[in-house]
């Protein structure tokens, strides 16, 4: 029983507790404790760790299944070492967030334990069949949580999240199934990531192009890419905060894991020739239109919800640039991002809960009634928007970084994509500072004034919030844990034809 | 069955059309000889359909009388109340 | 002793005030003030030593991707620091008094240290990425200190528009930064240069320029030039200590500094050079004629600097460096002087900012007059000021690098000399308009030593042995008669001029609409923000309602409901049209079953 | 069994099979179905089915006709009035006939007959015979005086019957026994007087059963 079958066994235990009657809010808090702690030691124990061939610190495996050769396989490499970080602190803020006194608590903390466990287990197990078994755990409480404990129209959001993440699940099943079958090599049909990232590379074009499709569109629906977005802000305006602070800080990133881990290392040519325009293509969708969305939002949770929409668009640019600054880049952001914005999420629940209502226009003047809370919502805002010293800026540069390496002189797509995406930090600024203006700033308005903000934030902020920092001020604590080099970084496969870059010299490459 | 509109007589069609049924199956029967003997299994089936059907109209007319008691009527193109 | 110390006083007293002393005001601007004066000490002390180093490693990703925090300390930097720490002593000195009342004194003070901290981080930065970390960290402070008292809109609006400025700018800065890694793999100067020096010019010369183009895009942003200067007027609405430090010395100045740091790339392609040069003279032009029509005395000061920026960035652009930076190390205290002058006066009129409501204050507030006259003459190159020589400087080179321009840097430098004097004498002279005027005194000791100290540099700061001293850039320019009786005839003809329109004048006596409402910029930007930012979010916004969540997503689930409610029409509950249907059934069944085969 | 007689017994089939149909009066139309039936089990009996023809008589014409005069009696139903020939439902009615009719004529159509008639296919005693001592002592039990009246040249249909029916189909009579069964309970707890019976609801229910 390795300490990766802990992580996720306890809050499965901890939930069905809390179903049975034990005190929702001290069990929560008890074992997202146990969590976080585990993680740190998993964290400082792994950068003593060499990783092995395939890039894992640690992997264990215990066969279920013979023929179809599902295993109970765990490992964790430095991508899924961020994440479980991610889930990990998140799922502690969540827990300090919500009031022990809240209407549903019992099905509130539980539902945060469920999906704390899934994300975990989806982002641990190297075997495909749990790595989706899980996601789809953490669906079901996200359902529930905000289908009964939401506010606003509620059951539509509710159903609405859940349709449409279902059939993005079974776009993703078909895809899984197809790579499973493909790319299974000699021995029988088998699950197991390690096996198939060796089988991956030698499909056949044809066969990758569909796969690829069913996995980029699977997963594009699991992270709301653009065209699959519009169930994002309903879902997010109406689910309670912990609900909000979950789905969008962790298990979004189930796809953007995903993709990375299956899509763009098994499947090389596939993810080189028409995917890559679409994909370059969709995230400016992202970045532009849903950014433009973001900005004409009157509400602070629709906005937020469309801003993390945006981000993805990001973390997607840094997933196109096919190589390790890229991706290290998105894998940065993926975690910065989940921090700031269930930070954010939070803060907007408590906004809601003790001011009443989250509507710019009838918001005004907080900073001076509540100048504590105010600082706080500005780091996080400022976080989310770039602000060198936290750690999403160190993401972003990152990304932008990766799509200009192998730039060598003429524009390509990839290059114009990012100048684009540029624009987003512009976009990003404006809405937030809006916000910020409307909420804070400026005269007090009817509503805020006479509500005084209760206490319970300030320690789940202060520990985001240093969480921000750290990573933005040490970018190297993570990266050193993933793959520094071109060949060994997935997706790379591709352009391991193109000669290694090292500074002073003209390089020459194959054309993108 | 399709034109008359009581079920009484609806109910009648369908010994009917079993009837023809049990026809076919007992020529089949005779002229297929099993063994020398004509074959019995298409007998046995024709056995089966009597005895359902003799049960099936008994159920049918039992409705029949339960409906006229209750609708006053049976007349089948007023009974459509399952229709909504 | 080493510049990283330069780097952690401010950062420790941010800290110190955010954690320790957020209660107490006085005593956070203590540590303020200490950490300020510490970083001055410590520049004197480093004045001599030349040395970079690598203090943090930030980003290391093998040998792909190296992003460190470098120091690096040459004389650039070392005359940049002296006037950053300087000013920056003074102003903190100068804010002491001036916040003595404000409630949130500790939250000045802090963002204050915290805009040290991002400015000195600029100076020394020794790769782009690292610059641009700073570059936004200073337009943070500077939202902060412009939005200081937040509780009023318009102050809260004024932040937000410079930092969406600002960060326009720093979109153009950005997508320099990536051309420049993604031609040479690396994004140290040193880098950069000897990549250059290598031979590789003329491979893309278009890039180089584009990438050049691209840079220059942030130092519009930062010092506030042409199309992206609508906010520095507007962020007057700051205590006034922070326009004199922020909006007149050091943060404006920046977009300069970086601009002489990447002096060797605007060389290297000359395209550059010409569209920056262009931009600061059309600047200089613009700002100098608004400035005539202003009524608030920060904003013509604001719109002062701006013209004066708009000489800096020309001549960079033509070529000279070192003119740009002697222009901007003048520059830098008698502007200073200005606005702590302008910020004494506002403080004795209890907060009056509009030049028609004060005048005599000649009599009431001498100190003052004295000290706000000396950096007036220093503005207007009255001869042998340190402003003459810079400005002196910069008229040389723009004779012999572009005749038009020339003319251009004459004409401001008259409308210079006219608005200032136009200022000098409505303010100080004549009767008081207002009885605020009427009983202004003189401020009291802390305010007016910094107006001493800086009238003394404003006037020394020029000759050449000061100059050395003080670290400055020399420009290499030789005595031109021709350029000084220019600039002598347009500094009188101005100044008269000035003095005679507006001796006694109860009110502006001519209102030119066009320059009074700032060329109708901001009128055509709000417009601009109104209709194709919200206006095309709102469609984006109902496209998408319409399209993605109607039509993509309604859709379908209509198409289902459409379907299902097809089959409830066929349960009619007529038994007949059930049979009839099974007959159907039976006669397709047996028709494909035996006929089709 | 001779042509004459075999035409005759089939129109007297068919020709009261549609008098069913066309009669107005349920009566008339039920005894029209005895006779129908009747002559069914003739034709049954033609065909050397005697069980099956009896059982015909017996069940059909017997129970089944009893239990529809004794229900139109009691619901004292009566002459279908003639008020609107609904003429799409007819027309559908004969379609389908008509189509059905169709189909079953094209297979006929183009099926090879082998056997024309009844006495191409005599029964075989001898065969049969010889085939139940073959297997006489494998254990299936044999009715005696079937094998004995084989040997005479007679086909004893009914032990025939019987001996099919217990020896293959011995599961399928259990469960016909248990849907008879059920089919009683059902018919007493419909006919129930007093029985609540779902929609009968004295509220008049629904407006549809106010014809």
């Amino acid at each position: 029983m390795g300490i990766l079958d802990i992580l996720i066994i306890l809050p499965v235990l901890a939930a069905a507790l809390i179903g049975f009657g034990a005190p929702a809010r001290v069990t929560a808090l008890a074992t997202a404790g146990v969590n976080f702690l585990a993680s740190l030691y998993l964290f400082f124990w792994c950068r003593g760790q060499v990783a092995d061939s395939a890039g894992y610190f640690f992997r264990t495996s215990t066969p279920i299944a013979e023929n179809p050769g599902i295993n109970w396989a765990l490992g964790v490499d430095g991508m899924a070492l961020v994440l479980v970080l991610l889930t990990t602190v998140v799922t502690l803020a969540a827990t300090l967030f919500t009031k022990g006194d809240a209407k549903h608590a019992r099905l509130l903390f539980s539902s945060i334990l469920l999906i704390a466990a899934g994300a975990l287990g989806a982002f641990l197990s190297t075997d495909i069949f749990f790595f989706y078994a899980f996601h789809e755990l953490a669906l079901v409480p996200t359902f529930l949580g905000i289908g009964i404990a939401g506010h606003g129209d509620r059951k539509a959001a509710a159903w609405k999240i859940t349709v449409y993440l279902g059939v993005g699940s079974m776009v993703l099943l078909i895809g899984l199934l197809g790579l499973v079958l493909h790319a299974s090599g000699a021995g029988g049909v088998t699950f197991d990531m390690v096996e198939l990232m060796a089988h991956g590379a030698t499909l056949g074009g044809a066969t990758q192009n569909w796969i690829f499709a069913g996995l980029f569109i699977g997963f594009g629906i699991l992270v709301s890419l653009f065209p699959f977005h519009s169930w994002a802000a309903p879902a997010y305006a109406s689910a309670p905060t912990p609900i909000a602070m979950m789905h969008a800080g962790v298990l979004k990133k189930f796809g953007l894991y995903g993709l990375l881990r299956l899509a763009v290392p098994l499947l090389p040519q596939a993810s080189q020739g028409w995917a890559i325009n679409l994909l370059l293509l969709l995230l400016l969708g992202n970045i532009l239109w849903v950014g433009l969305i973001t900005i004409a939002e009157r509400s602070l949770d629709t906005m937020l919800a469309n801003s993390s929409v945006m981000h993805m668009g990001y973390i997607f640019l840094g997933v196109a640039c096919f190589n390790v600054v890229g991706s290290s880049g998105a894998v940065l952001l993926m975690f910065a991002h989940g921090i700031s914005i269930a930070l954010l999420f939070g803060l907007c629940g408590k906004l809601r809960d003790d001011v009443g209502t989250v509507r710019f226009d009838m918001l005004g003047g907080l900073g001076s009634v509540a100048p504590g809370f105010a600082f706080v919502f500005g780091l996080g805002a400022f976080a989310s928007i770039g602000l060198p010293g936290f750690a999403n800026f160190a993401g972003e540069v990152m990304v932008f970084l990766g799509s200009f390496k192998d730039f060598g002189g003429e524009i390509g797509r990839l290059q114009v994509t990012a100048m684009l995406a540029v624009w987003g930090i512009v976009i990003s600024a404006v809405y937030a500072l809006r916000a910020y203006r409307n909420i804070f700033q400026g005269e007090v308005s009817a509503a805020s004034d006479s509500r005084v903000i209760t206490k319970g934030w300030r320690f789940p902020s202060y520990l985001l919030i240093a969480a921000l920092l750290i990573i933005g001020c040490f970018p190297n604590l993570f990266l050193n844990l993933l793959p520094s080099t071109d060949s060994a970084v997935p997706g790379s496969a591709a352009t391991a034809s193109q000669t290694s870059d090292h500074h002073g010299h003209d390089h020459d490459h194959d054309g993108h | 069955m399709i034109i008359r509109r009581s079920a009484l007589v609806i109910l009648m069609c369908l010994e009917i059309m079993l009837s023809a049924a049990n026809l076919a199956l007992v020529a089949f029967s005779r002229f297929r000889l099993e063994a020398g003997l004509p074959d019995y299994d298409g007998q046995m089936l024709v056995f089966f359909v009597i005895t359902v059907a003799a049960a099936e109209v008994a159920v049918g007319l039992a409705i029949v009388v339960a409906l006229f008691r209750s609708r006053r009527t049976i007349d089948v193109t007023t009974l459509t109340s399952m229709s909504h | 002793m080493s510049p990283a110390l330069l780097l952690l006083l401010p950062l420790l007293s941010v800290v110190v005030i955010f954690f320790g002393t957020k209660w107490s005001g006085t005593l956070s601007a203590l540590v303020s003030v200490a950490s300020v004066a510490g970083s001055l000490g410590v520049t004197l002390a480093l004045f001599s030593t030349d040395s970079s180093m690598v203090a943090m490693n930030w980003i290391a990703l093998g040998d792909v991707l190296q992003v460190d925090i470098g120091l690096r300390w040459d004389r650039l930097a070392r005359g940049m620091m002296f006037v950053v720490t300087l000013v920056g002593t003074l102003v903190h000195v100068f804010s002491l008094a001036y916040m003595r009342e404000d409630e949130a004194k500790a939250r000045y003070f802090g963002c204050l240290s915290l805009f040290m901290f991002s400015m000195t981080g600029i100076v020394l930065a020794d790769n782009l990425v690292m610059m641009f970390i700073f570059w936004e960290l200073v337009g943070v402070s500077s939202y902060l200190l412009i939005g200081h008292w937040f509780t009023k809109a318009s102050a809260a609006d004024a932040a937000k528009k410079a930092f969406i400025t600002n960060r326009i700018g720093d979109f153009g800065f950005l997508i320099g930064i990536l051309m420049l890694f993604g031609l040479t793999g690396t994004v140290s100067f040193t880098g950069l240069e000897n990549w250059l020096a290598g031979g590789h010019a003329g491979a893309s010369a278009g890039l180089l320029t584009a990438a050049a183009l691209c840079l220059f895009c942030g130092a519009v942003g930062k010092s506030a030039q042409a199309p992206l200067h609508v906010w520095l007027p507007d962020a007057m609405e700051g205590p006034t200590p922070v326009s004199a430090l922020i909006h007149a010395a050091t943060m404006v100045a920046a977009g300069v500094f970086m601009l002489v740091r990447v002096g060797f790339l605007i060389e290297a392609s000359e395209t550059a050079g010409l569209v920056i040069a262009w931009v600061g003279g059309f600047t200089a032009l613009l700002a100098a004629l608004m400035a005539t029509q202003q009524d608030d005395i920060k904003k013509i000061l604001a719109y002062s600097t701006l013209s004066q920026l708009g000489y800096m960035v020309m001549v960079v652009g033509l070529g000279s460096g070192e003119a740009a930076m002697f222009h901007l190390y003048t520059h830098a205290f008698f502007k200073a002087l200005l606005f702590l002058g302008a910020g004494a006066i506002i403080y004795a009129c209890h907060h009056e900012q509009n030049i028609w409501k004060m005048g005599g204050l000649k009599t009431r507030m001498p100190i003052t007059f004295a000290a706000f006259g000396i950096g007036t003459l220093a503005l207007i190159a009255f001869p042998f000021t340190s402003g003459f020589f810079s400005k002196e400087a910069i008229l040389d080179i723009a004779l012999h690098e572009n005749k038009l321009l020339f003319l251009i840097a004459a004409g401001v430098a008259f409308l210079t000399a006219f608005y200032m004097s136009r200022l000098l004498v409505v303010t100080f002279l004549g009767a008081p308009r207002s009885e605020h005027a009427g009983h202004a005194k003189e401020v009291s000791v802390i305010m007016f030593v910094p107006l001493l100290i800086l009238a003394f540099l404003s006037v020394v700061a020029g000759y050449k042995p000061v100059a050395e001293l003080l670290q400055a850039q020399l420009p290499d320019v030789h005595w031109n008669w021709f350029v000084f009786f220019v600039s002598l005839a347009t500094m009188l003809a101005g100044a008269g001029l000035g003095f005679l329109r507006y001796l006694d004048k109860r009110s502006e006596p001519k209102v030119i609409p066009v320059l009074a409402n700032k060329f109708y910029f901001d009128e055509a930007y709000g417009w601009a923000v109104r209709n194709l930012q919200d206006g095309l979010a709102w469609v984006v916004r109902g496209l998408d309602a319409l399209f993605i969540d109607g039509l993509a997503v309604g859709g379908i689930t209509r198409l289902t409901e459409g379907v299902g409610c097809l089959f409830r029409r066929v349960i009619t509950g007529n038994l007949q049209a059930y049979s009839y249907l099974f007959g159907v059934g039976v006669f397709v069944l047996i028709y494909f079953t035996v006929f089709l085969r | 069994m001779p042509l004459p007689l075999f035409i005759l017994f089939s129109a007297l089939t068919l020709g009261f099979a549609v008098a069913v149909i066309a009669n107005r009066n349920p009566v008339t139309a039920a005894l029209c179905l005895v006779v129908s039936f009747v002559g069914l089990a003739a034709l049954f009996i033609g065909l050397s089915a005697f069980f099956i023809g009896i059982v015909q008589i017996l069940v059909y014409a017997g129970a089944v006709m009893v239990l529809f005069l004794f229900i139109i009696m009691l619901m004292d139903i009566e002459e279908e009035e003639r008020k609107h020939f609904d003429r799409l439902r007819t027309a559908g009615g004969i379609a389908v006939g008509i189509g059905v009719a169709f189909l079953i004529g094209g297979v006929l159509w183009d099926f090879d007959y082998g056997k024309a008639s009844l006495d191409d296919v005599p029964v075989q005693f001898e065969a049969a015979i010889t085939l139940r001592e073959a297997d006489a002592d494998s254990g299936i039990v044999r009715s005696a005086n079937a094998t004995a009246a084989l040997r005479e040249g007679r086909l004893k249909d009914v032990a025939l019957v019987g001996e099919k029916l217990f020896n293959d189909y011995n599961l399928h009579l259990q469960m016909i026994a248990v849907l008879i069964l059920i089919a009683t309970i059902g018919v007493v707890t419909l006919g129930k007087k007093d029985s609540p019976a779902p929609d009968s609801g004295s509220s008049g229910g629904d407006k549809a059963s106010e014809s």
